[in-house]
């Protein structure tokens, strides 16, 4: 048995304690600018945390950089900050080297997506059991506010005076084209929402991919705000729940409709149509999954948030462990001087 | 008819052919029944960028050389006595390397009018006198490997494939060696394939039965065993040597070894090697790309595991920025650059020595990392074990350099018994009592090694500057400056745990020569070829290249003059300047080869007449 | 006018010449493995080039590293063999500095997928005008075997001996995930067909993405025989036509039919369905698109082949070159003396 | 009332509050208002990594020195005369860079309960006898904004916002300032919000009023103007002056400017600025990493741009690969390092020196890259330039290096005519008649440059080493050598295009202190001083690091002892012990900010007592 295992075997057991939010908040002061989404995101992991009932000597946050990416310092779990745009791969290696422990990530969307998403896109399909929270708040926080991979078309910042022309990325359609096992989407002003994918997210077996709409109010400030206050919500959001009929509006009173493989808008008003006649939420339809990613692209559709796609697929980590008993079973428990010895040898008298 | 045999010391064979005329198996060959019949030997390995170049094209030529004797053998060869050539563009890239009065044993088959065209030759050079200071003898090779052949009713495609041993039942003929290893081999090599087993030993005997009985071989030679120091030995590559160092490393310190790696020639084998000793709790994770490959090392050590990284110059440019962070992480890792020739994508499959100070200078900021390097392909063993052993006991990431040559050549390696390898031992902590990330070790100055998992230790790091013991982020100037000394001072304190560096030869004199790494062999060579001849000179071999050791200046005080040979533009001898204000004569080779003793030699010369 | 264009432009006009395949053969004796698919893929290229009408000083080659990666190499045209993965950025510098030029990228599953992966999706999403050929050989050929992230799961390798444990990439889904605006496969053994990819794709404004799958036959040898070879190809390929409903099988006698959002085969021997029945193919439909591209990782299905999707977006490099016309117009043409003194100046005397 | 009036030769005031105060604001406003005066300068921001850091709290202080005078101003100043704090983190960060008799404008306001505890104060120091060795001014700045907009019932939030200006507007009174200037700049800024505007109008003159009634200050200061060489002036900082500079290489040469960069701290505004010069044709593409940065770059070169490349440390590590490939290609590129804290993420918003190594070494194999430094932030415009310059004459990457403390430091800058700038000639090959990618010019062993579009040049390149002159592919090994000895000749050659190095101060004598980058400013006091003392120093400058000039030996060899003060451990003084075995004393700091000149005049004193 090797030393980790066997050290980490040996001590007494840690006791049993039944944590409350504060228990996973940590003695570094949050250096966040007040105001920031980032700080609900602190709260609503915070608060889920207990109720999975990991200990938190299991659990690790690793990010890369960015102001999203100081997150873990804010945990008090173990918590790696890494390099720009690392982190997916930092966990991989974590995770592989050591399945029992319950690794997240916390990236942004140029850490993420940027500079990271290639590393990002090969562990949504190795679908390594790693919770990925990607803080998009589309821009470069942590530089100053130069413009990201998710910015509208034609934004207009520091890097870009005369407006961005490059077509951003969806990070869901890119996740799910990387055939990730689980894509949602949830917003930092919505905590209870926030919450609940979460949950969803840490139950997950596999990668969970994770998009929050996260308000960087100095350098972006309100970039989700349609979608987030009040007076627009109900009308510009689209709540999915598994096996639901697609509804939102502030009456309830609107729904989405296939026509051909396009999502349109319908009203339920004029009694034209009912909810039966309504698209319905499967989480495990890939197709569907493209369809409602894809409504974001959409600017008359309403934004899809929840639990986008979720399905099985064997573990990276786990074949992996599955490979090596295999090899102890058929060669037996490796042997140093066996090794050495095996093949042609001779021996000089 | 019975020949008369020549004792000879020592002979160099090099086989040369298309890459797909199978000249690396029948090198490979030559060489474990060379070794098994006790011989001292070294091995060069030479191939094409291309996977299978064209036939009969020059840039397809695949060659193997092999140098072995009674006496004891440091380097392939500077020059072959025997040159196997199976078709004219294998005689034309090789003939210059054949000694004066050297022989060739020519494929006379292969030199046809497409080859020859190919190969650039107007005129066939079996047939005109271009050949003349060699002794040449053309062999129908292909046509007596179809005789041989010509009751089994095979493809001509199979048959063509097992020419190669014709040629080597020749050589085994021509040096006394006995078959009956090769025969073994190909029993189990082609089990599966009995018509082809059944081919390829006819066409071996046939070849050793071709010298018996022909005439054109007057003579044959024979090559005394080596007093090689007695125990169990094995023909190794410098590449599986590695792999097997560091599972060694991974048992003695009962870590799971981790090996996050990209591929890349000729680092690859050391990935394929571990990956298939999976037993040892091995773990092999093939990344997207080196940066990939070095943080998941990294993410590993994290966890508790020997985060291992291996590699080859592009790809170590590429580690640059995640070295540093393992730097300011102040956890264990080993870094295997085996070096290749460039600069970028350059000679990807030739050796070079050139990386030295990117290994050693290679990042942002002030990031010291230790940098090692093995001397021989059996050396990269004790390397890549002393390579983990610091790692592991300083808290730090590690520089393995090999090379190219050591990778792919091979030595018959004296077998360790395990028990006698240093445990490494590692200790996480786990006592939350006192415990800080950053609180160091008083002697090695290492920080504690507290992986997730233990309870009360939940702590936080990163790449940004920490506050000395808390391991906090802080952006305070002193600390900044204590915590840059500090971090150097780690490094330069590995020199005490390190044995004193050794000269062979006289410990003072007119000449001390200076090497580094895998020139080892031609260096030593040189060196004693030298002093028989009555010249005061000794050879220092630095394995370790930061920190130094500490009694070099003791040793330098006591030569008149200092040479430091090196396959690239003066790397070491920079170093040495740099710290010790040394005046080295730098002597410099970079053409993608190894240094060849005579012209070591001849440099010793020049400075001693 | 800045001296590139002044200096080409001053050039004596080339020549119109009438090209044949044979002038884009350069003098560089050929490389690959007797029996590669890469020839075929050289050879096919070589063909289509004469019919473009551009003239070869105006076409340039862009590579990584790689077997696939030799092929600038081997045109007879402008030719730039980068570094591993590095392609497509590459051509992204050259193209939005020279958008005169045509630019194409020649890769392979490794050097695009693994190492130049998030290029290659950052390339897709700004819909530089750029065609990449990507030769998917599903191994990594120029390092001898390894296994690729196109490989399938369960490979046996040089690295993976108890197989790969890894679900692959499938090229087209993730580019379409990086909303590129032209996805194709095509054949290294359907010479005719791949011509006519390879035309759509120069024909194409805006990235153009084309998986080749590429027969490896020291490596690899016959992974994609099913598909290529006469015995199978035709019950196992879609070949897919604009407009027309998708039909295949030696006998044409079977198709694709949409239950829900699930392509399923069906026959139409027994006359229960007919051609109506069938699905239409629709290069312009993004959800199509997906559906198709999914087919590929269900055995059970016929592997689409051609036009997988082709839409059209505005062109980066244009934007580019409109965003500094119109600076021009609006300041005029940059004056550095006017530069250095603008804003706050003061002079001592 | 009237107040009497000193006179100063030379003042430095820092203002000092929390990150949201607007400390840089007016940090700058008071910068250009003492540059129209037509004083010397010298300024140096420095703010936290944290974009708004939690109010009151330590980290949180962000800070702006000015040094001016009506001497030559070199330095930020080592000490401040005054400092202005808008709450008690601010004071207690930066009370130690006071001078004993220092100034404090302390805004009484701000030390509230909440802020004196998250500062860490038990007790109020402006109440307690804390600061008696200061002159201490307790004023209630933010109820007298508060009193002076009360009609206009603005927000709190509004008012507060403007609290600096009357800072600034004291600030105005106590060294005789203008408040035009900044009058102006509020219209023209605050013009879309009328009412802000008026706020802070009102705000500067109640500050100025403030000091020119009260009682509380006794004196008032003047600083007459410094004896400036004539001419049009402007206040630039470093990474201003390097956009620029990079502009005027694009327009002398008349190649489009293309810059691959991706954001980084604190290179980041070199970006920005170029973004903003659309009507130059520069391009700028915000690539999606460091290696799109300068492969973008490289493929735009290329093209028959003038490419360059933006960074910092980690990003200038991600690039090494490239700048290999760029080695190869031979084709002008500009890496552009602004150099910050490291090693890995480091300080990012502190300065260092410590990348030089790294530039220099950090690829593999023998990659020569010819590296320049800028010396102030002013002649960043001068070295873009030059390193466009060499790129373009010589067909080579260079890299240039700057650093954080120039990026963000401002001095005033004669603006230079740009009819005096010299041309940069560039031909681009188009006459196919003898044409070989890599047939070399005889002088500068530079290949010719054959753009795409060029008919009859098509042609081939790559990473993997070439042949001599036509450039294909090669694998010989006597072409090797001749090409990476011919590469690095080629750099080398450089030395003989470059202004020879010039001593300032005697150019013999016992020291001779040697730096490079930006310590210039604080050596040249540091010797000034010393030699106005009668000690027999000078000071010799680097801005070419690789190749050094070829006077160096000369010049060293013209004194006793040699002092080279570094923010880093030693890195130049590394380079010239190697090169010319030069014994060197290093003075090194590495600590995130320049050097005091005060702490190089204690060197000088230590080598010469
Ligand atoms: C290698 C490297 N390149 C660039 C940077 C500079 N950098 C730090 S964070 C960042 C982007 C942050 O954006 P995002 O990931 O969206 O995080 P946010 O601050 O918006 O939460 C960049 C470019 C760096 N630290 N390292
Ligand atoms: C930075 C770097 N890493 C690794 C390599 C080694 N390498 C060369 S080609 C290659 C993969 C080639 O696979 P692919 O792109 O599929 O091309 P193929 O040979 O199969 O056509 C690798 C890993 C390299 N040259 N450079
Ligand atoms: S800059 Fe934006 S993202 Fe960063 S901490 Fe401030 S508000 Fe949050
Ligand atoms: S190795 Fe495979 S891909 Fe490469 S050239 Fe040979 S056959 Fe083609
Ligand atoms: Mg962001
Ligand atoms: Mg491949």
């Amino acid at each position: 048995m090797n030393l980790a295992t066997e050290t980490l075997q040996h001590l007494p057991p840690a006791p049993e304690v039944k944590y409350t939010a504060k228990d996973f908040q940590s003695d570094q002061d949050v250096r966040w600018c007040p105001g920031c989404g980032d700080y609900s995101i602190l709260a609503q992991v915070q608060r889920v945390m207990p109720e999975l009932g990991i200990p938190k000597h299991k659990l690790v946050f690793v990010s890369g950089i960015g102001c999203s990416s100081r997150f873990p310092y804010y945990m008090d779990a173990y918590g790696f900050h890494g390099i720009h745009g690392r982190a997916t791969a930092i966990a991989s290696g974590l995770k592989i080297a050591r399945p029992d422990l319950t690794v997240w990530v916390a990236t942004g969307d140029g850490d993420g997506l940027s500079i990271g998403g290639n590393h990002l896109i090969h562990l949504c399909r190795r679908n390594i059991d790693i919770k990925i929270l990607l803080f998009n708040n589309q821009i470069y926080g942590l530089t100053k506010g130069q413009y990201s991979p998710t910015s509208e078309f034609g934004k207009v910042t520091k890097s870009t005076p005369a407006g961005s022309v490059d077509h951003p990325f969806n990070p869901l359609l890119l996740t799910l084209g990387a055939e990730a096992t689980f894509v949602a989407r949830t917003l930092d002003r919505d905590p209870k929402h926030m919450q609940n994918v979460i949950r969803r997210a840490a139950a997950h077996k596999g990668t969970a991919f994770v998009e929050i709409y996260q308000n960087c109010n100095v350098f972006n400030d309100g970039a989700f705000f349609q979608f987030t206050e009040k007076e627009t919500k109900d009308d510009s959001v689209l709540f999915l729940e598994h096996g639901k009929p697609m509804i939102f509006g502030k009456e309830k009173n609107r729904g989405i409709r296939l026509d051909g493989f396009t999502p349109t808008v319908v009203s339920l008003a004029e009694g034209k149509y009912s909810a039966s006649d309504l698209l319905v939420h499967n989480e495990n339809d890939t197709m569907l999954s493209f369809i409602l990613a894809r409504m974001s692209n959409i600017p008359s559709l309403p934004r899809p948030v929840g639990v986008v796609y979720a399905t099985e697929r064997p573990l990276y980590e786990v074949e992996v462990e599955r490979q090596i008993s295999r090899a102890v079973q058929k060669q037996g428990e490796g042997e140093l001087q066996k090794l050495l010895y095996h093949g042609e040898t001779w021996t000089i008298k | 008819m019975a020949k008369d045999v020549q004792n000879l010391d020592d002979v160099t064979i090099r086989f040369a052919g298309d890459s797909g005329d199978g000249m690396q198996l029948t090198g490979m060959q030559f060489t474990s029944t060379t070794a098994f019949v006790g011989n001292d030997l070294s091995t060069l390995p030479d191939y094409p960028a291309e996977i299978r170049a064209p036939a009969g094209t020059l840039f397809g030529v695949s060659g193997f050389q092999i140098h072995f004797g009674t006496t004891e053998i440091n380097t392939p060869g500077d020059t072959c006595d025997v040159l196997v050539a199976m078709n004219p563009a294998a005689l034309k890239v090789n003939l210059r390397s054949l000694r004066k009065g050297g022989i060739i044993i020519a494929n006379s088959d292969g030199f046809n009018e497409k080859n020859l065209r190919l190969a650039g030759y107007e005129a066939n050079p079996l047939e005109d006198d271009s050949l003349d200071q060699f002794q040449l003898h053309s062999v129908n090779i292909t046509q007596l490997t179809q005789n041989a052949l010509a009751d089994l009713g095979l493809s001509t495609k199979v048959t063509d494939r097992s020419k190669n041993f014709f040629a080597l039942g020749m050589m085994y003929w021509m040096f006394s060696r006995p078959v009956e290893p090769t025969l073994k081999w190909i029993g189990e090599k082609f089990a599966k394939t009995p018509e082809v087993m059944e081919a390829n030993i006819r066409v071996l005997k046939a070849g050793v039965a071709y010298g018996e009985t022909t005439e054109i071989f007057a003579v044959r030679y024979e090559v005394k065993p080596a007093s090689l120091s007695p125990g169990r030995y094995r023909s190794i590559t410098g590449n599986e040597a590695t792999a097997w160092g560091f599972i060694a490393a991974s048992v003695k310190s009962r870590l799971e070894l981790f090996l996050g790696s990209y591929p890349i020639t000729p680092a690859s084998d050391i990935l394929h090697e571990l990956s298939r000793h999976k037993n040892f709790h091995v773990k092999t994770f093939q990344a997207e790309d080196e940066i990939a490959g070095i943080t998941s090392a990294i993410g590993a050590s994290y966890g508790g595991s020997l985060g291992i990284t291996t590699t080859s110059g592009p790809g170590m440019a590429l580690k640059s920025e995640a070295m540093g962070l393992a730097v300011m992480l102040e956890l264990p890792l080993v870094i295997c650059d085996v070096q290749r020739g460039g600069p970028s994508t350059g000679l990807p499959t030739k050796t070079e020595q050139a990386d030295l100070l990117q290994a050693i200078h290679g990042r942002n900021s002030e990031a010291p990392i230790p940098v090692i390097a093995a001397l021989s392909p059996a050396d990269c063993f004790a390397t890549a074990f002393e390579a983990s052993r610091i790692a592991l006991t300083y808290m730090t990431p590690v520089i393995f350099l090999s090379d190219g040559y050591l990778a792919n050549g091979a030595e018959p390696w004296l077998i360790p018994d395990v028990s006698s390898l240093p445990d490494i031992g590692v200790t996480f902590r786990t006592d939350p009592k006192g415990f800080f990330p950053y609180l160091r070790d008083e002697k090695t100055l290492a920080r504690p090694w507290a992986v997730p998992g233990t309870p009360g230790l939940e702590h936080r790091i990163g790449g940004l500057e920490k506050q000395h013991i808390t391991g906090n982020v802080s952006y305070d100037a002193e600390n900044h400056e204590f915590m840059v000394r500090i971090r150097q001072e780690k490094i330069d304190r590995i020199a005490e745990g390190i044995p004193a560096a050794s000269v062979e030869g006289p410990s003072s004199g007119e000449l001390l020569v200076v090497g580094w790494g895998g020139t080892y062999g031609a260096i030593r060579t040189a060196v004693e070829v030298k002093r028989r001849e009555g010249k005061s000179v000794s050879h220092l071999h630095l394995k370790y290249l930061n920190p130094f050791q500490k009694n070099l200046p003791a040793i330098f005080s006591r030569f008149r003059k200092v040479l430091v040979p090196e396959l690239n533009l003066g790397q070491l001898s920079q170093l040495l300047k740099s710290r010790y204000l040394l005046p080295t004569v730098s002597l410099t080779k970079i053409q993608g080869l190894p240094f060849r003793s005579v012209e070591i030699e001849n440099a010793i010369d020049d400075l001693l007449k």
